[in-house]
């Protein structure tokens, strides 16, 4: 027989000056299957709980309601008294007399009476309880990050200097991202590349990070703190082992192909480093054009490699880790422009580019050796358009999000042209400067002293005309169209997710929005964890930002996870469903509807009308349930059920009323 | 409890309340103190997608006049995607009930968050207005005439 | 009919001799010439007792799940209502496709007391939506039969007339759970009936109990019923409980677009997914 | 010019703006001004007021001065600006809806403009269809005009361009019936 | 092959030229278009900018009639103005407006069947073939600049056009004479007819701004597939000349003119030497000259 007690709280007058808290504590002793019941002025002090423990031990109670304020408010309170008590901290149930009660009723007869219905169907639900026991799970200490641009190598380096292991995940063959494609950064004009490449050396050389180039990801199983992933490494043909990176091969390839780090102003060599300062410094071989694996001709870096370090055999691989935390940093694209607007030209006119061919046109280590030369003649424009919002702000034609970076790299590029090419003319059309940033406003107040001549408005076409690209616009500040003959065009174009980062995202369990950006937990509160608990995301992966945003997220992010890596144990709520597995028909039901995928159907060894037979039935993973129980409310049995609030539970708080 | 003569009927409300929002809107009423009919029950559950229909059923059968359902709202689900599931759900469910023969009315779900504190008290108001103008439940009611 | 008959028992003949199933699920004879049952042919020399006539009423699906756990393939007559039925099972983990050999034959309907058989007359699949062969030519379909005509009728009552209705046909139900134990969708391993521990409902046969089982079970298949009307048929009291499933289905169809259940072995039902812009009327 | 004073403009003002931007689906306030559709319009060199600045005036309130702009009557219905809007504001279709509301309250920002529609309509009524020599001839007379494209007119006698007599469509009645019942649906909205 | 046909008012007069090399090429390749029996005018702007409902019902009226006389078959329509409008009216009758267009009309109209422009009608891949075959006098060394104006490009919501700032298909049928098409940048860029009569004087910029970039392209000549822009490019070049003090000579041929011609056609008989700009010398001399090789 249970023997529940019961505690009315005074809580100072708040509920006593209503709720008449002696003739509740008198019904409820009453009720059955209670054993003792009293009120308390303060249930929550100190005495209050003293005098519960007391009560508890004097009447050998085994279960407790105590009618009070809201179980928001002190649930975990007396969760914890009863720690301390012979009672289990999960046999208890409040009754919500305070702000469900006294604080919203004022007819003092029928407050009481709700008063001792709602104490009511506490104990009938406390009578139903049971004991639940957190468990713990033991913490893998060693961090996934996905993804080698800034974000991943800030996040990587963060982790690792605070002493845990951290494997790095890059699909290109080297790390470095977008950033080290970029010539300065905004507004203090660093070299992009003298202030990444030093991270992506130290990234490469610290003996806590395993570098994984030419890898991804491509299969995660688990939960916070013990995730599987599988980690595929493509093929790279060159033994990274033992090559030396001596560049002969790629000195002697005779294939030359299109070079896409330099935004295909250039050309490289079928075997290749991503470019110069790459990390590893190691070749990789571009199986799509190599034509000793097209054809099985040539083979001639094979020959002169002094080491031997070519193998054409070479096969992915598949490697499976654990890890106690997952960072998804897995970065942007820019839109394809040329398909978006056939208005600029569609990518007809050579000399229309993109900002980030611009970088690299602007870069010293790029293929003019940062000499501005237009593509289409290699002559060096003198009136050059920056188009900003091209694919941004455009939901008719591309993306409906502002891309956040470009006023200000378009602010750069201007002052980047004024600055290297004499007497040179800018115009910048944009729709609104938008410059939130420390040094951004007075960045854009110097580019326009600098010369530039910015443009309110919207370019609406772009054509070529006697070796001119006229730009027609309107300045929508005086009202009248404006037409610009241009030597060369800069659009700056939006940015968008990288393509397959939602595919890799849905991989380790973390959802995207419309546009294909990663959903951070809460956009305020919680902006670098995901809805999968261990999973973090920071930089552009979870929408478009500049660089200084970008780092702080990924050293946001490794705080994260070294607040999840500095625990040996994490313990788990109790309240989380179960599954009662013979009678479990395997429908999948309750799989179908779990938001945190904790549930997979699996096959166990059963019996079935006396004969030994495998079934197909339901298995929570008490890692991953965040205990919503919307499998128990899909299973039409009920033969999955959520610990704490159990069908039982809620059909005896029901019927609690009307049990005479 | 004591049975209520019909002249001081006072109808019974059971409602279901998810703990991150409506649960969280009704302890915000309080907290400012606003008043509403203290006809309504609360029970609280972790989401609305907790919530199985049959609970609804044995609400009504065991005597509530009115059942109301109520959770965060589409899209601010704190599991992400439960309420999305208890919309279907009880979209069916309501048209189920009411092609029994049960009075439109007698079952209602909303959406309330957390801060919408007056929305709950203006719920509870209108919900009671609607079940009291409907009169008790005695079509779904365990009553003396079943056997 | 005799030709789908006379094929029928060569083919399962040959196919339990071929040892491709160690059973086959038919039809067989009874004392009287318009019915038959169930009948299952375990060798070659059974296949001659098979019958196929239009006195086939049973859904056989169902029978199914007698060889879920065997190793061995068995076979089954599937017209469009089985078919169906194990797309369902299937599709609820309770069935294997490769543990059946399903032989289609398309169905022009049932005879029921000399006329179409209720369960026949809404039909929309006479063809099997899946076999591995077919017997007999693809039969044309029913084009739009009026499958909610009864349900809207009843919408179309006043509340009280509604519970009325349905208040004087639960009074007649005894509890034999015949509905359920025939339908291919209530295929729970445990009805929730039975869970007394939880307790879910009572077993009293009142006719307030006896209703909440039957708007409760219409509930669980509403988004799954495939519409065969075996429940209706088999119910020794005559309760018109496609009514009740038909106002499921045209609500699911309605409110989510959902195709029909068992058309295929997807699992997917209205209630297992959603849409974000599904009808909002809880504001 | 005069200060606009915004608030004193009246609710039903707002409610003829809202009423016009219905009729054709367009939502001003998706318009941010971007000036797209100006910077690619062939004849905005011709207008007082740009496109987006016809716009503009809606979204704040000033029917009148839209009303009384030229640039709906010298829009050209290319649709270059609809196609190339980024917040798909259908903005050809907006000029159309601006020009019929002036004509219908009698404003008349270019003093010959309406006279084509009027002389276009008239032999279509008559004839069913087109005929180039009563609308240059009608429009010619009515607006001024009265040599405008003469010196065209020998090469296109030559060519047989120009048809003297007008040809007709059989049923005549159907399509004088068709053109009432449109004036009076047009009416009656 | 068989279409309905909508000629529209200015295939009668001004597009004279273009009725007849149409007749001409259609004989060639064995393309049948059937005149709609009893059309109206479609109203063109003047319709749809005094009323909505003018707008589509002029239109909808000859929808009915060819659904009435050659259910189901597509309708050609060979004036970018009559298409645009054609389309709109299509689309109404697809839509909510359908009962609206039914009682403005008199007659039921279903909007069932497609309407294509010629150059739709000609690339079908059999009538392509049909045009390939056809050529004897190839126009190699002719390069020309194709002009596709407004209406059979924008709104491409209703014109369903895929790239309606660079379209291919006026192009790819000029090709199959042997002659080049310049890349160029005004393709759909407005001409200004509409305002042929209330404002011509606002069209000679836009006008000048086509031709000087035709120029600009290495353009010959340009072709069109509409008899309004027809008549505004060829009759007004001249007055271009005269206010900008240029020279533009660019003949403006229609696109079947060319075709007809390629197929052998005499120059009066597809209409080239009736058009107000020159158009007879530069076709003569590039096939006089091949001759002569």
């Amino acid at each position: 027989m249970a023997r529940t007690g019961v505690i009315i709280c005074h809580c100072g007058s708040n509920i006593a000056s209503v709720v008449d808290v002696e003739r509740v504590a008198l019904a409820a002793g009453q009720m059955p299957g209670v054993t003792y019941a009293a009120t308390n002025k303060y249930t929550c002090s100190i005495s209050g709980q003293d005098m519960i423990k007391q009560a508890i031990a004097e009447h050998e109670l085994d279960r407790l309601v105590i009618a009070s304020c809201t179980p928001r408010m002190h649930e975990t309170t007396f969760r914890k008294m009863l720690t301390k008590t012979s009672i289990n901290p999960y046999m208890l149930e409040i009754a919500n007399i305070r702000e469900q009660c006294s604080w919203v009723h004022t007819d003092k007869e029928k407050a009481t009476e709700k008063a001792i219905d709602l104490v009511h169907m506490a104990v009938a639900k406390v009578l139903k309880d049971q004991p639940l026991f957190t468990s713990s799970i033991p913490v893998h200490k060693k961090c996934l990050v996905v993804g080698g641009g800034i974000a991943g190598i800030q996040a990587a380096l963060d982790v690792a200097e605070a002493g845990y292991e951290v494997t790095l995940v890059e699909r290109e063959p080297s790390i470095g991202g977008k950033m080290v494609m970029l010539d300065k950064t905004f507004p203090t004009l660093d070299c992009s590349a003298c202030i990444s490449t030093p991270k992506m050396a130290e990234a490469g050389a610290h003996p806590n990070i395993r570098l994984m180039t030419s890898c991804e990801i491509s299969a995660v199983t688990g939960y916070i703190g013990n995730f599987q992933v599988t980690i595929r490494q493509k093929p790279r043909y060159v033994n990274h082992d033992t090559c030396t990176g001596c560049g002969l091969c790629e000195e002697k390839c005779p294939t030359k192909v299109t070079n896409l780090f330099d935004q295909s102003l250039s050309k490289r060599k079928a075997i290749y480093k991503l470019f110069p300062q790459a990390v590893p410094a190691k070749p990789v071989i571009d199986s799509e054009h190599c034509t000793m694996l097209k054809s099985g001709k040539c083979g001639l870096c094979s020959k002169l490699c002094p080491l031997g370090c070519i193998n054409f055999e070479d096969q992915e691989d598949f490697i499976t880790e654990t890890f106690g935390a997952i960072v998804l940093a897995t970065g942007y694209d820019l839109i394809d422009w040329a398909k978006a607007y056939p208005e600029y030209g569609g990518g007809k006119y050579a000399n229309v580019i993109s900002g980030l061919q611009f970088e690299r046109l602007v870069n010293a280590s790029g293929p003019t050796e940062g000499h501005i030369q237009r593509p289409g003649d290699g002559a060096e424009p003198k009136t050059v358009v920056i188009v900003k919002c091209v694919g941004s702000r455009d939901p008719a034609k591309a993306k409906a999000y502002c891309s956040r970076a470009c006023c200000m790299y378009a602010a750069k590029h201007a002052h980047q042209i004024l600055e290297k090419i004499e007497g040179s003319k800018v115009y910048v059309f944009y729709i609104d400067v938008r410059t939130p940033g420390k040094g951004y406003e007075e960045f854009y107040d110097k580019t326009r002293a600098d010369g530039a001549v910015y443009i309110r408005g919207r370019v609406s076409k772009i054509y070529e005309e006697g070796g001119k690209l006229i730009c027609k616009g309107e300045d929508t500040l005086i009202g009248k169209q404006v037409a610009v003959e241009a030597d060369m065009v800069v659009l700056e174009t939006a940015m968008e997710p990288a393509h397959g980062s939602t595919e890799t995202a849905a991989t380790a369990g973390v959802s995207a929005d419309k546009d294909g950006w990663l959903t951070e937990a809460h956009p305020k509160l919680r902006p670098v964890e995901t809805q999968t608990a261990g999973v973090y995301l920071c930089g552009t992966a979870q929408g478009p930002k500049d660089i200084p945003d970008t780092v702080a997220q990924a050293s946001a992010a490794a705080a994260k996870v070294l607040g999840l890596l500095a625990k040996d144990e994490l313990e788990t709520s109790p309240m989380i469903s179960v599954v009662d597995a013979p009678k479990c028909s395997g429908c999948g039901f309750c799989e179908q509807v779990c938001p945190v995928k904790a549930i997979s159907m699996v096959d166990v060894p059963s019996m079935y009308n006396g004969k030994r037979v495998t079934r197909t039935v339901a298995q929570v993973n008490s890692g991953l349930c965040s205990g919503c129980g919307a499998c128990s409310a899909a299973c039409r049995t009920g033969c999955i059920d959520l610990l704490g609030f159990t069908n039982k539970q809620i059909l005896e708080e029901v019927d609690a009323l009307w049990q005479e | 409890m004591a049975r209520i003569d019909a002249e001081n009927w006072e109808p019974k409300i059971l409602a279901f309340c998810c703990n991150w929002c409506t649960y969280t809107g009704a302890d915000l009423a309080g907290l400012n103190r606003m008043k509403y009919p203290d006809n309504i029950r609360i029970v609280r559950v972790p989401c609305s997608g907790r919530v199985n229909p049959q609970f609804i059923l044995r609400g009504f059968q065991k005597g509530y006049d009115g059942v109301l359902v109520c959770g965060c709202h589409p899209g601010d689900c704190h599991y992400t995607s439960g309420n999305y599931f208890t919309r279907r759900r009880f979209l069916l469910m309501k048209r189920l009930l009411e092609y029994a023969g049960i009075e439109t009315g007698r079952f209602q779900a909303r959406w309330i968050s957390g801060a919408e504190a007056a929305k709950f008290r203006d719920t509870v108001l209108k919900v009671t207005e609607e079940i009291r103008a409907l009169g008790p439940n005695h079509r779904m009611k365990e009553a003396d005439d079943h056997e | 009919m005799s030709d789908v008959q006379n094929t029928l028992r060569d083919r399962v003949r040959s196919l339990l001799a071929e040892g491709k199933i160690s059973c086959f699920i038919g039809w067989g004879p009874t004392r009287f010439k318009d019915r038959t049952i169930p009948k299952f042919a375990n060798k070659p020399e059974d296949a001659g007792e098979l019958v196929y006539n239009e006195h086939c009423l049973s859904n056989l699906a169902k029978y199914a799940l007698d060889f879920q756990f065997s190793a061995e393939v068995a076979g089954i007559a599937v017209r469009g209502c089985e078919s169906r039925a194990i797309n369902r099972l299937i599709a609820d983990g309770r069935l294997t496709r490769s543990k059946l050999y399903l032989v289609g034959i398309p169905c022009e309907g049932m005879l029921e007391n000399g006329s179409t058989a209720e369960k026949c007359a809404f039909c929309r699949h006479r063809n099997p939506v899946v076999y591995d062969e077919l017997i007999g030519e693809p039969v044309a379909e029913q084009e739009n039969p009026p499958r909610f005509e009864q349900v809207l009728e009843l919408e179309s009552a006043s509340s009280e007339d509604r519970y009325d209705f349905w208040q004087r046909e639960f009074a007649k139900c005894i509890r034999c759970y015949a509905c359920r134990n025939a339908c291919p969708a209530c295929n729970c391993m445990e009805c929730y009936t039975e869970q007394y521990r939880t307790g879910w409902q009572g077993k009293q046969a009142n006719t307030l109990e006896n209703s909440v089982f039957g708007f409760t079970r219409a509930y669980h298949i509403g988004d799954r019923c495939i519409e065969c009307g075996e429940c209706e048929r088999v119910c020794p009291m005559g309760i018109p409980l496609m009514k009740l499933n038909r106002k499921l289905v045209k609500d699911v169809e309605s409110l989510f677009g959902s195709e029909e259940s068992g058309l295929s072995d997807d699992a997917s039902h209205a209630l297992g997914c959603y849409d974000k812009e599904d009808l909002e009327e809880f504001m | 010019m005069a200060e606009k004073n915004l608030s004193s403009l009246s609710a039903a003002n707002a409610v003829r703006i809202e009423a016009l931007a219905d009729s054709i689906g367009a939502k001003l306030h998706e318009c941010y001004q971007c000036g797209k559709c100006t910077a690619g319009c062939p004849m905005a060199g011709s207008m007082d007021l740009m496109p987006r600045q016809v716009i503009r005036h809606l979204q704040l309130g000033l029917l009148d001065e839209a009303l009384h702009s030229r640039a709906p009557w010298i829009c050209a219905t290319c649709y270059t600006c609809s196609a190339r809007c980024p917040h798909d504001v259908p903005i050809s279709e907006l000029m159309e809806a601006v020009r019929q509301q002036a004509e219908r309250a009698g404003i008349r920002p270019i003093r010959r403009s309406h006279l084509f529609t009027k002389y276009f309509l008239l032999p279509l009524k008559w004839f069913g269809k087109n005929h180039e020599l009563t609308l240059t001839m009608f429009y010619n007379l009515a607006s001024g005009r009265v040599l405008q494209h003469f010196s065209y007119l020998p090469a296109m006698l030559k060519g047989s361009k120009l048809k003297i007599f007008p040809a007709r469509v059989k049923n005549r009645e159907a399509v004088r019936r068709l053109m009432e019942n449109c004036e009076r649906e047009a009416e009656r909205i | 092959m068989k279409y309905s046909y909508f000629p529209g008012c200015g295939m009668e007069a001004t597009g004279i030229e273009y009725a007849k090399s149409l007749a001409f090429v259609n004989r060639a390749i064995g393309v049948e278009f059937i005149e709609i029996d009893d059309w109206n005018c479609c109203g063109a702007t003047a319709g749809h900018s005094t009323s909505h409902e003018l707008g589509m019902a002029l239109p909808a009226r000859n929808l009915a009639l060819s659904e009435q006389q050659r259910p189901g078959m597509p309708i050609v329509v060979p004036c970018a103005s009559c298409y645009s409008r054609m389309k709109y009216a299509l689309q109404a009758a697809q839509g909510s407006e359908n009962e609206k267009l039914s009682r403005l009309i008199g007659m039921p109209v279903s909007g069932a069947a497609e309407i294509v422009s010629i150059m739709e009608a000609y690339s079908d891949p059999v009538a392509a073939e049909a045009i390939k075959a056809a050529i004897k006098k190839p126009l190699d060394g002719l390069k020309v600049a194709c002009y596709y104006g407004c209406l059979y490009t924008r709104p491409p919501k209703v014109t369903g056009m895929e790239n309606c700032e660079d379209p291919q298909a006026m192009d790819e049928l000029v090709r199959l004479t042997g002659a080049a098409c310049v890349d160029w940048a005004f393709k759909t860029e407005c001409c200004g007819a509409g305002h042929h009569v209330d404002l011509p004087a606002e069209s000679k910029p836009l006008l000048y701004k086509i031709y000087k970039n035709a120029r600009a392209n290495g353009a010959q000549a340009i072709i069109t597939a509409c008899p309004m822009c027809m008549m505004n490019l060829d009759m007004r070049q001249g007055a271009v000349n005269m206010a900008y003090g240029e020279d533009f000579d660019l003949p403006v041929y229609f696109l079947t003119e060319l075709l007809a011609v390629a197929m052998g056609a005499g120059f009066g008989e597809c209409g080239v030497a009736t058009h107000f700009h020159p158009a007879k010398k530069l076709l003569q001399n590039l096939i006089n000259n091949k001759e002569v090789v």
